[in-house]
C-alpha cells in the first residue's frame, strides 16, 4: 500500500543532501572544502525550513506507526539543527588550523542529526534503536576525528566502548519488553502496561533501558565517560557532543516513558530520583576542584542533568515542558561555554587550565563578559536563562510533591556556584602575567554573539520559549 | 503629561540601561562625558523619585503609582511595580546615595572608571527594583540580579583581601536568598499567583509558615545582616571601594530589613509570632556583643561595619518586637524605629564611609593606629565627622537618635530587659563612635603626613554637607518621615497581627 | 510681643549666635563673634530676669505650649514645648545669668586662643541646650537637652584636643554620663509604659490627683497608686518583683548621677577641669552639673511616691558630700580643689532632693550657682595672672597683687563655707535642718554627713584663701614682681557675681525656701514637708542668721576655719604631723578612693578585653574559620577524594556501569 | 527445550561478555568482540522471544540488530586503527592519559 511520503520530507531530505554532500566532497579540490561547508549549513537550514513548513499542529502516528510526528518531534528537530548549525560555526575556525578531515566532520554532523531526527520521532522501539545508533556512531567518529591526538583517540575508545555497551543494555531491555509484551510498538506496550500489571521481567527490562538513557545524559554513575570523553575530543566536537544530542535525547526519553511506559511511572521515577541526586551531588562536588576546563564544563554537565531529570522524574506534562526548557536552556550555555574556548584558543593550542583566563577582563572585555555571563547562567542567575531553568524544574518538582528534593537541588546548587564564581573570578579579579588582544574570525563571534544573547534575551523575556515548551507536551 | 509617565519603571530602567550602554561605551577614553551623562541621568532619576515624594498620598496604605504588566504569563508571573510608605523612602535614598557615589567617590577609583560607574548605575536600578518589585519572582530577580554588579565592584576595585571578600559576600548572600527562592516558589504555587500580595493573603499550615519563615529568615538575616551571619560584612566593607561600602551600608543592608517587613511579618505571621522571642534575642545580641566587638576594631572600615551590624539589630529588634507587644501605638512605635533607623543608617553609616574613604584617598591606609591629631590640618572634615560620630552614637536631634529611641521605649512596653540590654547601646555606642574620634581626629599630628593633609574639597564637602543636612533634618522633625510610613505601617501590622491558620 | 515668641527668642538668640559664631566666626573677626554671641545671650538673660521677677512678685500661673509636633502617629504625639513655671524661670535666671558672665570673662580670659570664635560658638551653644533642657516641657526635649549639653561639654573639655589629657578627659565624661543617660533612658521608657505619654502635663495632673488621695483622701502612698492604676511591677529575675514606680525613680536618679557627678558616676568631674576656666565656672559649677538637681525636683511629684528612690537619692547625696569634700583637701590643683567642692555642694543639693526639701535644693543650686562660679573665675583671674600656674603650692602672697580676685574670692569662700547673712548660709543651714528634721531612709546619716561637711568645707576653703592668698610666696621674686590684676572684663564679672554671692540669700531666701514660689511646680507629700518644719523658726532673714550663730552648724564652721588656720596659717609645720598620723587617710584621699584606678583597670580595660575575646574567638575563630572556611575546606576535601574514582581506566568505568546497573535492579527489587 | 533455557543462555552470554569487557586489561579488540557477543546474546534473547510469541518482529530487529553491529564494529575498528597510529599500543590498560 502507497504512503505519503512528505511526513518523512525533513529526514529524507536530509538525508539525499547528505550523500549529495559526500559525492561533492569527494571531488573537491579546495582543503578547506568551503563549499562543503556552505552547502551543510545550506542543507540543515533548509530542513529547518521544511520542518518549520510542515509543523504538525497534531500528533501522527506513521507507517505502521513506527514514526510519531508531533509538535514535541517538531521543536526538537529544528531546536536540535539550530544548536548543530551553530555547533558547526564554532567547528569551523576550530577544525581550520587543525588536521582534522573537513568534509567528513562536516558530514558527521550531518548524520548525526539525521539520526537525531530518526530518533525523536521514533514510535517503535526498533526506530529508536536505529536513530540513537545512527548518532552515537557518528558521534564516535566525531570524536576520533582529531586523529594525530592521542587524547581525542583514548576518548574516542573509552566513548565508544561504554556506548557500545550502553546500547547493548539498552537492547537487551528492549528484547525483554518485547518477550513479555510481545509488541516493539510504544503505544501498545502503552496498552499493554495500562491493561495488566508490570511483571518483574518487564521492570527489569525498564531498568536496563534506564540505563542507557543515564548513560546518554551522563547521569551518575553511568557518568564516567564524560569527563573524559568531554576532556580528550576536539573542543568542537565537544561542544556539539554537549548540546544537541542531549536535547534528542531527552525526545528518546520521553518517547520511552511518558508514551511506552507512563503507566509504571512509579518505577522509573523512584529510578530517576537515585540518578538525579546522585548527579546533581558528584557533578557539583568534584566540579569543585577541578582546573581543567573542559572537564570542569564536563562535572558541571552533569549536574545540571540532575537538574534537569528533576523535571522528566515527575512524569507530569508541565514536568517534561520544564525538562525541555531546562535541557534548551543548558544547551545553549554549555555550547556557548565550549564555542568561548575555541574562541580563547591560540592557534592550534587549546586552553586547558583555569589560570590561562587570568586577567582576562582586562586584555579583552567582551571575551571575559561573555563567558563570565554564559557561567552565572549557568550558576542559575538571574538575568540569565540559566535561572528561569532552575526556577521550573524546582516548580516541576514541587508541584510533584517532593520538597525535600527541591531543597536538596537548591543546596547543591550553593556548592555549583562557587565554581562557576572561580571562573569569573580567575577572569576579572585576578592579574594576566601577558596581555595579548583575541583575534576571532567572523563565524565564530556571530556565533558567541546568538549564544550570549540568547541567554540574556530569553533570560529577561522567558515567557515564549516557556509557552512553547508547554505546547510541546500536549500531545501525552 | 507626568502622570502617564510610567515613572516607577523609569526609575529601574533609566539607571540599568544607562549602566549597560556606559558598559558597553567607549570606555575610559571619554570618561568625563560619560561621567557627566551618568550623574545627569543619575540626577532625573532622583528627581523622579522625589516627584514621586512629593506625588505620593500620605493617607492611604494602598500601593501607588501602581504600574502592571505581563511577563510569564504561562506561571502567573507578572511585571507589577507600585510603591507605598515602606518603599518610598528607601527609593528616595537609594537615588540619592547613588547621585552621591557617583559624584563623590568615583574620583577615587584608579582604574577602569566607566566600569565603576556602570556598575553603581546597575546596581541603583536593581536596588530600586527590589524595592518597588509588586511580584515576588521579579523581586527575587532584581534581589540576585543585584549581587553581580556588587560582586565586580568588590572584587576588582578592592582592597588586597578583595576577592576572598567578595566570593564569600556572594556565597554568604546566595545562600540566604536561594532558599527564600524555593519559598517563593512553594507558595506562589499553592496560591497560584506570584504577587506579593497574593503570597500575602494565602492561607497556610503552621508547618508551612515554620519552613517559609525560616527560608526568609536565612534570606533576610544574612542581607541585614544578623548575629550570627554577619561575618561577611565586615570582610565585604574592608575590601569594597569607598562607594561600595556606602552603598553596601546605606542601602543593600536595608533590603534585609525591608524583606523582612515585606515577607516575614505578613506572610508568616503565626510563625513570626512564634520565633519572636529567639529573633529578639539575636538582635540584642547582635546590638551588646557587637557593640563590644566594634570596640577592638583596628580598622577604620571594621570599626563602621561593625557599628552597622549594632545598629541594624535595633531594626530586627523592632520589627520583631511587635509580637511581644499588645497596644497598637507600642507597635506601630517599635515598626516607625525599625524604619526610622534603617533610613537614618542609611545616611550615618553612609556619611562615615564617605569620611573614611577621604581619609584614605589621602593616607591609603585604614588602620586607625595611622592616624592622629587630623584636626589639625582637616577642621572642616573634623567638624562633619564629629556630627556624624555623634549619629552614629544616636545622639538627640540627630537622626541616629530616632530610630534607637523609638525601638528602645517600645521594647520596655514588651519587657523592660530587652530595654535593658537594647540600651546597652547607649553606652556600647558611644564607646566605640567617641575612641574612634579621639584616636583619629584628636590630639596632635601624628605624622607630618598627617600635618600636610589637604581638607576635604569641594566635591566631598558638598557630598558630606548634604548627608549633614539630611541627618540633623530627620533628627529635628521625624515626623516627614513618619507621616509617608504610617498607614503603611497600620496595614503591617494589620496583616501580621490576623493569624493565617483561621482556627 | 506673645510668651511663644519670647520663650522662642529666648531660647533662639544664643543658637543663632553660636551658628554665626561658629560658621562665620573667622570671617567676622573676634570682636564682631563675640558681640554677637554675648548679644544672643543678654536677650535670653533679659527675658529670664523679666520672667523670674514676674513669678516671684507677680502672681503668673504656669504656661505649657507646644511648639511643634516632633513625632506623631497614632494616639502617641511627642512634641517639642515649653513649660514655663517658677522652676524654670529659676533655671532659666541662673543659666543665663552665668552664662552672660562667662561671656564677658571669656573676652578677657581667652583673649589671644587660636580658637577664640570656636570657644563662643560652643558657650553659646550650650546656654541654647542648657535653656532647651531646663525650659522643656516633655521628656524627649529634656533627654534632647540632657545629651546636648554632655556634647558641648565633651566639646570644650576637649577644647583644647592637643592636650592628651584634655581629650581623655572629654571622652570619658563623655562616656561616664552616658551611663547616666543609659539609666534615664530606661526611666523614660518605665515612664512611657505607666503613663502613655512623654508630656509633663498629663503626668503631673495625674499625680497630683495621687496626692490628693493621700493628702485629703488620707490614703496610704500604696493605695493611691493602685486607685490610679500605677502600681505595676516589673519582674526581675524568677518571682522577684520591683514597684514600676520606684523602678522608674531610680532609673531617672540615675541619669541624674551622670550629670550631677554623685558618687559613683563623680569620675568625670575632677578631670572635667581641663577645659578652659570659664567653663568650669559655667558648666561644671553653675549650671549643667546642677541639671540632675533640677531634674530630680522637677520630677518631684513622682520622687514623692518612692519611698526607696528617696532614701537611695539620700544615701548617695550625702556620701558625695562628705567624702568629695575630704578629698579637695588634699588637692593641689586649684580648679581641682573647686571641682570637688562643687561634688560636695551637689552632695548636699542632693541630700536636700532626698529628704524632699526640694526648694531648699534648689536654692542652694541657685545660691551656690553664683558663688562657685564666683570662685572658679576668681581662680581663672588668678591662673592668667600667673600665666596657667595652677599648682597652689607655687602660689601664696597675691592678695595685695589681686586686691579684687581676692575680695571677690573672699566673698565666695564665705558664702562657700555658709557663714550667716552670706547668701550659701541660707541655702546650707536649710538643708542641713531639713535634713535633721527629715525621717526617711538614711535621713540620720545625712545629718550626720551634711554637719561634718561643713566643717570639711570651712577646711578645705581657707586653706585655698590662705595658701593662695596669704602667708608669703612661693613664686620666684621676679615674677611675682609682674604679676598684675585681670583686665576689667575679666573683674567684673567677678564683682557682678559677687553681689549675689551676698545677698541672694538675705533677698531671695524667704520666698523661695518657704513662699509660694514653687507651689506650682514642686509638690511634697504632707509626711515629707520638712521645709515647714524648718519654717518654724525662720520668722525673718536676720532672725535666721543671727539664730545660725547659735547653731551647731556654726560651731562646726568654727571648728574647720580654727583647723584650717592651725594648719596651714600659722603653724605649717603641722602639715608634716598629718602626714605622720593620717598617711593612710592621706593616701587613700590623695587616690579619691581608687574610684579612677577602678575605672581605668577595671571597667575600660575590662570592656577592651571583652571586645578583644568576641573578636578574635567568638567572629573569627568560632564563626569564620570554624563554620565558614571549615566547611568549605570538608566540601573541597571530600571532593578531592571522590574524585579519585575516576581512574581513567576503561574497565573500572565499565564495572561502576555494571555496579550501577545491578544497584538500580536490586532497589527495584527491593523496593517491593 | 523451554524459552528459559534460551533465556538464561542468551543472559549468560551477555554476562561473559560484560565481564569479558570488565576483567580484560590486554587487548582493545578484545573489547570488539566482546561487544558483539553482548548483541549476539540480545540477538538469542529477540530470536527466542519471536518462536515463543511466534511474531516475526523480533527476527525481523535481529537483521537491524546484525547490520548495526556491523556498522558499530567498523567504526570500532576505525578508532582502533587511530588509537593505534597515534601511540602504537592498544592495551586497555594504557589508556589512562584521561582521568581525575
Amino acid at each position: 500500500m502507497p504512503y505519503n511520503l512528505m511526513h518523512l520530507l525533513p529526514e529524507i531530505f536530509l538525508l539525499t543532501a547528505g550523500c549529495v554532500i559526500l559525492l561533492v566532497d569527494v571531488f573537491s579540490k579546495d582543503l578547506d572544502r568551503n563549499l562543503t561547508y556552505r552547502l551543510t549549513q545550506l542543507a540543515l537550514l533548509a530542513t529547518a525550513i521544511i520542518c518549520m513548513v510542515q509543523f504538525p499542529s497534531v500528533q501522527y502516528h506513521l507507517y505502521e506507526r513506527h514514526f510519531i510526528l508531533d509538535p514535541m518531534a517538531g521543536i526538537i528537530k529544528i531546536s536540535v539543527i539550530f544548536l548543530a548549525m551553530l555547533a558547526l560555526l564554532f567547528a569551523r575556525p576550530y577544525i581550520l588550523p587543525r588536521r582534522i578531515l573537513r568534509g567528513e566532520y562536516y558530514l558527521l554532523h550531518l548524520f548525526a542529526v539525521l539520526g537525531m531526527m530518526v530518533l525523536v520521532s521514533g514510535g517503535s522501539l526498533l526506530t529508536l534503536y536505529l536513530g540513537l545508533e545512527l548518532l552515537s556512531l557518528s558521534l564516535y567518529a566525531l570524536v576520533a576525528m582529531q586523529r594525530h591526538s592521542y587524547r581525542a583517540a583514548e576518548a574516542a575508545v573509552k566513548y565508544f566502548v561504554m556506548g557500545a555497551i550502553a546500547s547493548g543494555f539498552l537492547l537487551y531491555g528492549m528484547s525483554l519488553v518485547y518477550g513479555v509484551t510481545q509488541h516493539i510498538h510504544l503505544t501498545d506496550i502503552a496498552n499493554y502496561i495500562a491493561t495488566n500489571d508490570a511483571s518483574l521481567t518487564l521492570r527489569f527490562g525498564l531498568v536496563f533501558i534506564v540505563v542507557a538513557i543515564g548513560f546518554k545524559f551522563g547521569a551518575v554513575p553511568f557518568q564516567m565517560w564524560v569527563p573524559d570523553v568531554y576532556d580528550g575530543a576536539p573542543t568542537s566536537t565537544t561542544a556539539f557532543l554537549s548540546s544537541a544530542p542531549k536535547v534528542a535525547a531527552f525526545g528518546f526519553m520521553v518517547r520511552i516513558f511518558a508514551y511506552g511506559f507512563i503507566g509504571a511511572l512509579v518505577d522509573w521515577q523512584g529510578l530517576l530520583i537515585i540518578l538525579a541526586c546522585l548527579s546533581m551531588l558528584i557533578g557539583n562536588i568534584v566540579a569543585l576542584v577541578q582546573n581543567n576546563l573542559k572537564r570542569l564544563l564536563a562535572y558541571s554537565a552533569i549536574a545540571h542533568m540532575g537538574y534537569f531529570l528533576l523535571g522528566a522524574l515527575t512524569g507530569t506534562s508541565e514536568g517534561f515542558a520544564a525538562s525541555f526548557f531546562y535541557i534548551l536552556a543548558y544547551s545553549i550555555m554549555s555550547l556557548g561555554g565550549f564555542g568561548c574556548l575555541i574562541y580563547l584558543g591560540k592557534g592550534v593550542e587549546d586552553v586547558k587550565n583555569l589560570d590561562q583566563l587570568k586577567g582576562l577582563g582586562r586584555s579583552n572585555p567582551w571575551g571575559g563578559l561573555l563567558i563570565s555571563v554564559l557561567f552565572l547562567s549557568m550558576a542559575g542567575l538571574p538575568p540569565f536563562i540559566g535561572f528561569w531553568a532552575k526556577l521550573e524544574v524546582f516548580l516541576a518538582v514541587l508541584n510533584a510533591g517532593f520538597v525535600w528534593l527541591a531543597v536538596f537541588a537548591a543546596v547543591m546548587s550553593i556548592i555549583g556556584l562557587f565554581y562557576y564564581l572561580k571562573v569569573v573570578k580567575v577572569i576579572f579579579f585576578d592579574e594576566s602575567e601577558k596581555e595579548e588582544k583575541i583575534v576571532a574570525v567572523r563565524g565564530l563571534r556571530l556565533g558567541l554573539g546568538i549564544t550570549s544573547l540568547s541567554v540574556v534575551a530569553l533570560g529577561l523575556f522567558p515567557g515564549k520559549l516557556m509557552q512553547l515548551c508547554a505546547q510541546a507536551f500536549e500531545y501525552l | 503629561m507626568l502622570e502617564q509617565l510610567p515613572v516607577l519603571s523609569l526609575l529601574i530602567w533609566l539607571p540599568l540601561l544607562t549602566g549597560v550602554l556606559v558598559l558597553l561605551g567607549p570606555g575610559d577614553k571619554l570618561l568625563a562625558w560619560t561621567q557627566r551623562v551618568a550623574v545627569a541621568i543619575s540626577l532625573v532619576v532622583l528627581a523622579l523619585s522625589v516627584w514621586i515624594l512629593i506625588g505620593f498620598s500620605t493617607s492611604t496604605a494602598e500601593f501607588q503609582f501602581i504600574e502592571r504588566g505581563e511577563w510569564i504569563p504561562s506561571l502567573n508571573i507578572a511585571y507589577e511595580l507600585g510603591v507605598d510608605g515602606i518603599a518610598l523612602p528607601l527609593i528616595v535614598l537609594t537615588c540619592l546615595i547613588n547621585v552621591l557615589v557617583l559624584c563623590g567617590s568615583t574620583a577615587s577609583i584608579k582604574f577602569r572608571k566607566t566600569q565603576f560607574v556602570a556598575a553603581t548605575l546597575l546596581m541603583t536600578g536593581c536596588m530600586n527594583g527590589v524595592f518597588l518589585a509588586q511580584d515576588s519572582i521579579l523581586f527575587y530577580v532584581f534581589w540576585e540580579a543585584m549581587l553581580i554588579p556588587m560582586f565586580l565592584m568588590i572584587g576588582i576595585w578592592g582592597g588586597p583581601n578583595r576577592i576572598y571578600a567578595t566570593l564569600k559576600f556572594f556565597l554568604y548572600t546566595f545562600f540566604g536568598s536561594i532558599f527564600m527562592l524555593v519559598a517563593l516558589i512553594y507558595m506562589g504555587r499553592e496560591a497560584g499567583d506570584f504577587s506579593i500580595q497574593a503570597l500575602q493573603q494565602m492561607p497556610l499550615s503552621e508547618t508551612e509558615q515554620k519552613w517559609i519563615f525560616w527560608a526568609f529568615l536565612i534570606a533576610f538575616a544574612v542581607k541585614i545582616p544578623m548575629f550570627p551571619v554577619h561575618t561577611w560584612l565586615p570582610d565585604a566593607h574592608v575590601e569594597a571601594p569607598t562607594g561600595g561600602s556606602v552603598i553596601l551600608a546605606a542601602i543593600m543592608l536595608k533590603m534585609g530589613g525591608y524583606g523582612f517587613l515585606r515577607f516575614s511579618l505578613p506572610v508568616t505571621p503565626d510563625a513570626s509570632e512564634t520565633y519572636a522571642m529567639i529573633l529578639i534575642v539575636l538582635s540584642l545580641i547582635a546590638i551588646v556583643y557587637i557593640g563590644f566587638v566594634a570596640i577592638a576594631q583596628k580598622d577604620m572600615k571594621k570599626l563602621i561595619a561593625y557599628s552597622s551590624v549594632a545598629h541594624m539589630g535595633f531594626v530586627t529588634l523592632g520589627t520583631f518586637v511587635i509580637a511581644q507587644l499588645a497596644s497598637a501605638d507600642a507597635q506601630s512605635m517599635a515598626l516607625q524605629g525599625a524604619m526610622v533607623q534603617m533610613i537614618s543608617h542609611g545616611l550615618v553609616s553612609g556619611a562615615l564611609f564617605f569620611s573614611i574613604g577621604v581619609l584614605y584617598d589621602r593616607l591609603h591606609t585604614r588602620q586607625i593606629s595611622d592616624f592622629g591629631g587630623v584636626v589639625n590640618s582637616m577642621p572642616v572634615f573634623a567638624t562633619l565627622l564629629m556630627l556624624f560620630i555623634f549619629a552614629n552614637a544616636g545622639l538627640p536631634g540627630t537622626s541616629g537618635f530616632v530610630g534607637e529611641f523609638f525601638v528602645i521605649v517600645s521594647s520596655f512596653q514588651a519587657d523592660w530587659r530587652i530595654a535593658l540590654f537594647a540600651a546597652l547601646t547607649l553606652i556600647l555606642g558611644a564607646a566605640y563612635s567617641l575612641w574612634f574620634y579621639k584616636r583619629v581626629i584628636f590630639g596632635k599630628a601624628a605624622n607630618e603626613k598627617i600635618e600636610r593633609l589637604e581638607d576635604v574639597n569641594t566635591r566631598e564637602k558638598s557630598v558630606l554637607i548634604v548627608l549633614a543636612v539630611l541627618i540633623i533634618a530627620l533628627g529635628v522633625y521625624p515626623q516627614f518621615l513618619i507621616d509617608i510610613m504610617q498607614p503603611s505601617i497600620e496595614q503591617l501590622l494589620e496583616l501580621s497581627s490576623v493569624s493565617k491558620l483561621g482556627g | 510681643m506673645t510668651i511663644q515668641a519670647q520663650l522662642l527668642l529666648a531660647v533662639l538668640a544664643p543658637l543663632v549666635g553660636a551658628i554665626i559664631a561658629g560658621l562665620l566666626g573667622k570671617k567676622l573677626g573676634k570682636v564682631t563673634t563675640h558681640r554677637v554671641t554675648i548679644l544672643g545671650v543678654l536677650v535670653s538673660f533679659v527675658i529670664a530676669v523679666k520672667w523670674f521677677f514676674v513669678f516671684l512678685w507677680g502672681d503668673a500661673t504656669a504656661v505649657d505650649l507646644t511648639v511643634y509636633e516632633w513625632a506623631s502617629f497614632g494616639d502617641v504625639t511627642i512634641q517639642i514645648g515649653f513649660m514655663l513655671d517658677s522652676l524654670t524661670a529659676i533655671m532659666m535666671l541662673v543659666v543665663t545669668f552665668v552664662s552672660l558672665m562667662v561671656h564677658i570673662y571669656s573676652i578677657g580670659y581667652m583673649h589671644d586662643d587660636l580658637g577664640y570664635q570656636r570657644f563662643f560658638s560652643y558657650i553659646s551653644l550650650f546656654t541654647f541646650s542648657m535653656l532647651m533642657l531646663v525650659m522643656s516641657n516633655n521628656f524627649l526635649q529634656l533627654f534632647f537637652g540632657w545629651e546636648a549639653v554632655g556634647v558641648v561639654s565633651y566639646l570644650l573639655i576637649g577644647f583644647w584636643y592637643q592636650k592628651d589629657s584634655a581629650i581623655f578627659a572629654n571622652m570619658k565624661a563623655f562616656l561616664v554620663n552616658r551611663v547616666g543617660d543609659f539609666g534615664f533612658i530606661l526611666g523614660i521608657g518605665g515612664i512611657f509604659l505607666l503613663f502613655g505619654t512623654f508630656d509633663y502635663a498629663p503626668i503631673f495632673t495625674t499625680m497630683g490627683v495621687a496626692q490628693e488621695l493621700v493628702s485629703l483622701g488620707g490614703q496610704p502612698q500604696e493605695n493611691a497608686l493602685a486607685l490610679m492604676d500605677l502600681n505595676k511591677t516589673f519582674a526581675v529575675w524568677g518571682d522577684i518583683e520591683w514597684a514600676a514606680m520606684s523602678f522608674i525613680c531610680i532609673c531617672l536618679f540615675i541619669g541624674a548621677m551622670g550629670k550631677s557627678a554623685q558618687v559613683p558616676l563623680h569620675i568625670w568631674l575632677p578631670d572635667s577641669m581641663e577645659g578652659p576656666t570659664p567653663i568650669s565656672a559655667l558648666i561644671h559649677a553653675a549650671t549643667m552639673v546642677t541639671a540632675g538637681v533640677f531634674m530630680v525636683a522637677r520630677m518631684s511629684p513622682l520622687f514623692e511616691f518612692s519611698e526607696t528612690a528617696l532614701a537611695m537619692i539620700t544615701v548617695i547625696g550625702a556620701i558625695t558630700a562628705l567624702f568629695m569634700g575630704l578629698v579637695a583637701i588634699v588637692q593641689n590643683d586649684i580648679k581641682r580643689i573647686i571641682a570637688y567642692s562643687t561634688l560636695s555642694q551637689l552632695g548636699y543639693m542632693v541630700v536636700a532632693l532626698g529628704v524632699s526639701a526640694y526648694s531648699a535644693a534648689i536654692f542652694h543650686l541657685f545660691t551656690h550657682a553664683f558663688f562657685k562660679a564666683l570662685l572658679f573665675l576668681g581662680a581663672g583671674s588668678v591662673i592668667i595672672a600667673l600665666h596657667h600656674e595652677q599648682d597652689i603650692r607655687k602660689m601664696g602672697g597675691l592678695y595685695k597683687k589681686l586686691p579684687i580676685t581676692y575680695w571677690c574670692t573672699l566673698i565666695g569662700t564665705l558664702a562657700l563655707i555658709g557663714t550667716p547673712f552670706f547668701s550659701g548660709f541660707y541655702s546650707k543651714d536649710t538643708i542641713i535642718s531639713a535634713s535633721a528634721e527629715a525621717s526617711g531612709g538614711f535621713s540620720g546619716f545625712a545629718y550626720f554627713a551634711v554637719l561634718t561637711g561643713v566643717v570639711v568645707t570651712a577646711i578645705y576653703s581657707v586653706r585655698l584663701l590662705l595658701i593662695v592668698f596669704h602667708g608669703k610666696t612661693r613664686t620666684e621674686e621676679k615674677q611675682f614682681q609682674q604679676i598684675q590684676e585681670s583686665p576689667r572684663v575679666i573683674t567684673w564679672p567677678l564683682i557682678a557675681l559677687a553681689i549675689p554671692s551676698l545677698f541672694a540669700g538675705f533677698v531671695f531666701g524667704k520666698p523661695l525656701l518657704f513662699g509660694s514660689f514653687f507651689r506650682d511646680s514642686i509638690s511634697v507629700l504632707e509626711e515629707h514637708n520638712v521645709l515647714q518644719a524648718v519654717e518654724a523658726h525662720y520668722t525673718s532673714a536676720i532672725d535666721f542668721a543671727l539664730h545660725g550663730f547659735t547653731s551647731p552648724v556654726f560651731l562646726m564652721l568654727i571648728l574647720g576655719i580654727v583647723i584650717a588656720v592651725i594648719v596651714y596659717g600659722w603653724a605649717p609645720r603641722f602639715i608634716t604631723m598629718w602626714a605622720i598620723f593620717l598617711k593612710p587617710v592621706k593616701k587613700l584621699l590623695e587616690k579619691k578612693y581608687f574610684f579612677d584606678d577602678l575605672n581605668e583597670k577595671v571597667v575600660a580595660r575590662s570592656g577592651r578585653w571583652l571586645g578583644q575575646v568576641f573578636w578574635r574567638y567568638g567572629d573569627k575563630a568560632i564563626i569564620d574559620e570554624g563554620i565558614i572556611d571549615g566547611g568549605t575546606n570538608t566540601v573541597k576535601s571530600i571532593a578531592s577524594k571522590i574524585r579519585k574514582i575516576q581512574t581513567g581506566y576503561l574497565y573500572h568505568y565499565a564495572l561502576m556501569m555494571v555496579i550501577g546497573l545491578v544497584a538500580l535492579l536490586m532497589w527495584l527489587l527491593f523496593k517491593g | 527445550m523451554s524459552l528459559t533455557h534460551y533465556l538464561v543462555v542468551s543472559a549468560l552470554l551477555f554476562t561473559i561478555s560484560v565481564v569479558g569487557i570488565i576483567i580484560n586489561r590486554k587487548n582493545v579488540i578484545t573489547l570488539l568482540m566482546c561487544i558483539e557477543l553482548m548483541l549476539l546474546a540480545v540477538n538469542t534473547n529477540f530470536i527466542a522471544f519471536s518462536r515463543y510469541l511466534n511474531d516475526e518482529v523480533g527476527q525481523v530487529f535481529v537483521f537491524f540488530i546484525l547490520t548495526v553491529a556491523a556498522a558499530e564494529a567498523a567504526i570500532g575498528l576505525a578508532i582502533l586503527v587511530v588509537l593505534f597510529r597515534t601511540n602504537k599500543k592498544i592495551d586497555v590498560a594504557e589508556l589512562k592519559e584521561l582521568k581525575g
